[in-house]
């Protein structure tokens, strides 16, 4: 399965199981989303269960909230996550303190999923990368897959977790596990292992990182398309990198971070969002504190640069891997 | 090739009336009680168009109830109406009153606007949802939610049910339909109309209603909430409560002076009415058939309540600077509680003796329980709630970070 | 004490077509050309609110102009208006030819829609500004914009004004009176009154022209826009370009089949306009019609331009999964170009020679045009914009971090 | 002055001074503002100049950008920070990248004012500091004043930038430099040497921090009310920490911190937003990036909890200048 087919699997699971998980957004219903993720469902599950919205993404979240209050489980797309921000007083404002001020007595069980990331010479009104806007608020839970295989389970603990998730899906992986290297051909998930999917249902729980490749030489931190570009800059820098998925940002599996810097004595973070105020730095923060006597040199973040998302220029914005490689060849010599 | 053109204007809108002025209402449009027709709840919204820049009325100035809108509500109904009417407003004062002694931080009146949610309240039915304001404490009162309780949340001890996190009158309790308020204006409104789509879903029948003040009807969840009612159809009634000020704002910035707030719905060809507000009997009677029209599947109305904001916006607001002396009592619509009580006294079901003696009753009521609840402290003696709680309900269950955090403070 | 109800069902809306379906208008009501009565520009909105539930026409099915809305537009300028027209259809053509050559990533073209953009243009004045939606290039083509430097956007080359920063279609060009496009649908809308309201701040005689779709009209920045308007009157025309479709969502998903778009402008007091917007004698005169109110300080008008998405929503979309075949040829308000065309052929000012020989010069001209921009480059070959130009402009001057990360990228 | 009068002070003189200059508001224009920071101004200068606008914060700063692209500067207040939200895509999706996407055609010389932080009983609506979620985005300045002095003089600037600035008041400062001890009388800024305002038009530079108390122990990096809560907590353990207020968030300046930790080897960030991707996480990335081998601990971050802001246990809430102090202890023992 690719990822599309993967999150799609997700949802038509969840809508079969739990009459209380429904599935809205622009173009969702009966076209099936721009990027294809709900297509077939509204025919399969009924047009009360699934089906499109008006062209308001404050609304989306909005009924969304109200209809969790009452009981239900919605699962809502947000066309590009470039497109979340006039739903941003509903999310931060509203879906996120509304267990705690309420002591519990109502709250939002909803996934907002939304394609992020450039990659696709979408400018930059198609290729943001949020998810340190969602961080800082108390509330959410942040999670971003790498991988079919993970996509779906993710999903689907998304869609049974009480509180309200915010799920980027990185658009450019859609397809294929992507490494930055645009100008070679592209891999499809067919001839990935992630890209084996059980038809069943199945959770990858939230909070949980996945090393993606072992090594000694520097702890990289990565989520979503920096995966395989941190995988593609070790394997042509040679550098003996332990590469950590994240998946889940918050909570963020901390545990797993620590062991791994403690053992190798470097860090390195790489995302796609511009640098300041990113969830990079968060990062930063927190392995300097619990990892200072075991660091050997100061953490760096490779990342986009603090600009709006060019459109001619992508590939130079975008942090691919030669710009890892190259740190990551100076941080070894530090 | 440019032509010479005189320059524009920017309008600036200003209340007829500030500080210093002598209000004078006789330019509003009031039309007679019993004046405006009552179509069926079925009605297709074109077909009443005209009700949105209309009053409708059913107590006239002599007190009498006439016209289509008047249901003969039994008297035993109508007393009940006017004691939550005069237990909100008892309980209002009281609160205000332990605002400026110190017992806490904040206080929100709704003083010459009980009707609307006290008879609203009575027309819904129990597993109904109200999506309210900070100023609908009316409902809870007449959904005879205990009083303690919710006293105990404007002292933030440890009887509140929300563990002192949010403001005062921020209530939230969910067994009497009574949705927690955000203080964030209007975004409560479109989630009504989400809750009401899940009823929808679900094909059920209960209904939503939801709350907004006139001033926040300009805020961007009005127009997401019309259009997506617009959209699907579900079962919600719309509240705007009209009472022509928000903070120092009047209604003419929220676009008042151009149009009714209950004309708005038209461009989403949703049903509407306009009513004055401060007549139970008109509020009650409007409010069931909204209810009976979404209840029977015809959708949303709706409803604009003319009402008039006779206290200052919250406790730390002084009127005084922005509107003139009296406005309040030149007020046409009159109070609500003195108007229900005239048309129980001309109906021969209450007299002056009875009405003081509710008065003391009710008095008596609010004091007990506000002495209990402040028996459990209040915000500035007394225990707090727990130091613990402030990290709980954050999540469903508390992630690591948070637990930690918990740790660092030592509880 | 709870009745039983019958369970209330969610209405979720559904086109009358979808494929393979047989598209039929004839359920669309719409009245006859010249029937439509013209107010003076100085009517209240209340007296015209029936204009916002009818259609403007001025062109009948035999191509003569009839009734109040006809100017007698001098046929120089109505030819100069078919050929922008035509212009703006062969310039998008050669843009998805190019698209499809891998020259670009990315185009919208506005094939069907022209005249609402063409006419609008000639109808206002220099110095007028539009906040335009990606479906206007009829704008800039109206206004003599050198069609190269559209070309140059597009390919996103070194000659782009933009530096290739910008998506293409997404112009901005100042001195055409052209704002900077947003992706963002809808945040364009409220700027355009903002831009007005300062034209009257300073007593200006410029106005502005929002810009917007039917479908984004569910954007609660429409909301903003019509109520910044009615509260303060600005000299702002405030156009919703109804073409039916948003992306594969059809206008009752924005509550098109509750209400016309033109009434969402009552409830604000606004005055409002529905016209055929393939009619260009009926744009240019609506156009001309609002441009003399606002500019005499009467206020904005909203118009809704009912008219029809010929082409995909863009080149990354394919309609025949969600719309029926044949749905644009069964449109019963026509071709813009082929509707005016025939107009002035029975005026006796056009032919069928005279208008094929435009259409070949137009098409010389705009492949010299976009020869010359291609020559400058194309999205994957020739030249790009400087690589140092991505840190350009995120501030006046660039602050020391951006500096670093420019110094880092080695530029 | 106290700190109204000065914010007022410099809308006046920029309301006299440039007839491009209008300020709008909630409550702003008759009644003068719920803080009375634009009271007396609609009289002075004309409601074509100073007016109410409806309860619509995306139309506040939608409003504002058009006028901006006009040739007008606006400055706009927000009347609590906490009500951002709703103008967040007007501000991270136009007015910050206006400038760019149009090559320079257009922009958005606007300030927005909004009232920051807690410690007047506000509850999670009346006392909210989202600094970070404005330093994320591309195209913002963002500036917090602590002291009447800097106010003006940064408001000045401010108004007179042309670029989008977010200018937040930490209202718990508005009558006095307040240092946590809620149960002490408050003191009035008539006692304090950074409450002398001078009459006339000055400027406080955008991007220059202060260092507020000389010291070699350790670097306190703060900003807003913390400025007097670090003070406090300096002098109560008698640790001889450097006190830097930032002033202006973005652009930072590096320089001066990097200078002080340099020196004192240790860095300690307080804030009042909450943890987790706060401004603080950006610092000590920055910090430990620049200083690494000057560091003889890890840096500290002292901030809000992660939860929303309570109403009864505000103080438990608010980093006072125990936690503060007993963090500096820990740190010196590090
Ligand atoms: C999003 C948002 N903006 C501003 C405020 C501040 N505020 C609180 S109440 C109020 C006035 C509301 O007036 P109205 O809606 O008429 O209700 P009323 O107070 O009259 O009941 C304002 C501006 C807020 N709470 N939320
Ligand atoms: C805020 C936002 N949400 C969603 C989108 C994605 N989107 C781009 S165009 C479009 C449809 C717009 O339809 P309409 O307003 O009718 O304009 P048309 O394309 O028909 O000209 C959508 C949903 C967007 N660009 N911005
Ligand atoms: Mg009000
Ligand atoms: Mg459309």
């Amino acid at each position: 399965m690719n990822m599309i087919e993967a999150i799609r699997d997700a949802m038509d699971i969840m809508l079969a199981q739990d009459d209380n998980v429904v599935v809205f957004g622009e173009d969702v219903g009966y076209f099936g989303g721009v990027f294809r993720c709900t297509a077939g469902l509204q025919a399969k599950h009924g047009k009360h269960r699934v089906f499109d919205t008006p062209i308001n993404e404050s609304g989306i979240v909005g009924v969304a909230i109200g209809m969790g209050a009452y009981g239900l489980r919605p699962c809502v797309e947000i066309q590009f996550a470039d497109y979340v921000y006039p739903a941003y007083d509903q999310i931060a404002s509203e879906a996120a303190r509304l267990r705690h001020r309420s002591n519990g007595q109502f709250y939002a069980p909803l996934v907002i999923r939304m394609p992020t990331g450039g990659g696709i010479f979408g400018g930059q009104t198609h290729s943001q990368s949020p998810e340190a806007l969602f961080t800082h608020v108390s509330g959410l839970k942040t999670v971003v897959p790498s991988n079919p295989y993970d996509a779906k389970g993710l999903l689907i603990s998304s869609i049974e977790d009480d509180d309200p998730v915010i799920f980027l899906e990185p658009k450019r992986l859609y397809n294929g596990p992507f490494d930055g290297h645009h100008e070679r051909p592209s891999i499809p998930w067919s001839k990935h292992p992630l890209g084996e999917v059980p038809e069943h249902h199945y959770h990858v729980p939230l909070g949980e990182a996945a090393v993606r490749r072992q090594g000694s030489a520097v702890t990289i931190l990565a989520y979503g398309t920096m995966v395989y570009v941190a995988e593609a800059a070790a394997a042509e820098t040679g550098i003996d990198a332990e590469i950590i998925d994240l998946r889940t940002l918050l909570p963020l599996d901390m545990a797993t971070i620590e062991t791994s810097v403690k053992k190798t004595g470097r860090c390195m973070v790489v995302h796609e969002a511009t640098l300041t105020s990113g969830f990079g730095a968060e990062l930063c923060a927190l392995v300097q504190e619990s990892c200072f006597y075991h660091l050997e040199a100061p953490i760096e973040r490779v990342t986009g640069w603090d600009t709006p998302y060019p459109h001619a220029l992508e590939w130079e914005y975008f942090p691919g891997p030669a710009r890892v490689g190259s740190a990551l060849k100076r941080m070894m010599e530090a | 090739m440019a032509k010479a053109h005189s320059p524009i204007k920017l309008h600036v809108p200003e209340p007829a009336f500030r500080p210093g002025d002598t209000p004078d209402f006789s330019s509003l449009d009031i039309p007679a009680a019993g004046s405006v027709r009552r179509p069926p709840v079925h009605v297709s919204p074109e077909e009443i168009r005209d009700l949105a820049y209309s009053i409708i009325r059913v107590m006239d100035d002599a007190g009498a109830a006439v016209g289509p809108w008047d249901e003969s509500l039994d008297s035993a109904t109508a007393i009940r109406g006017l004691r939550y009417m005069m237990k909100t407003r008892v309980y209002d004062q009281r609160m205000v009153m332990a605002q400026r002694q110190g017992k806490t931080s904040f206080y929100m009146q709704c003083t010459g606007e009980e009707a609307v949610a006290v008879a609203q309240q009575m027309a819904l039915e129990p597993g109904d949802m109200h999506f309210p304001t900070y100023r609908q404490q009316g409902l809870l009162i007449a959904a005879e939610h205990p009083l303690e309780e919710m006293a105990c949340q404007i002292f933030s001890n440890p009887g509140d049910a929300l563990q002192g996190r949010q403001l005062p009158v921020m209530y939230s309790f969910r067994e009497s339909g009574f949705f927690s308020i955000s203080g964030n204006l209007g975004t409560q409104y479109v989630q009504a109309v989400g809750w009401a789509m899940a009823s929808a879903i679900k094909g059920d029948s209960k209904i939503a209603a939801g709350w907004i003040g006139e001033g926040a009807t300009a805020e961007n969840d009005f127009h997401s909430a019309l259009l997506y009612a617009s959209v699907y159809n579900p079962p919600v009634i719309l509240n705007v409560v009209n009472n022509q000020w928000a903070i120092s704002t009047f209604q003419g910035l929220a676009a008042g002076d151009s149009a009714t707030f209950a004309s708005r719905a038209h461009g989403y060809g949703l049903a509407s009415l306009r009513v004055d507000g401060n007549d139970f009997l008109a509020v009650h009677a409007v409010s069931r058939w909204a209810s009976a029209r979404a209840r029977s599947g015809f959708g949303p109305t709706l409803i604009e309540w003319v009402t008039y904001r006779v206290a200052a916006h919250s406790t730390s607001d002084d009127p005084s600077q922005y509107r003139p002396q009296g406005e309040a009592s030149a007020w046409p619509l009159g109070d609500p509680v003195e108007r229900l009580k005239q048309h129980l006294i001309g109906r021969g079901a209450w007299s002056e003796e009875l009405h003081a003696r509710a008065q003391e009753e009710i008095e008596t009521e609010v004091r007990q329980a506000v002495r209990r609840a402040e028996a459990l402290g209040t915000l500035n003696s007394g225990s707090k709630p727990s130091i613990k709680e402030m990290f709980e309900d954050v999540y469903k269950e508390m992630p690591p970070h948070l637990r930690k955090q918990r740790q660092q403070l030592g509880v």
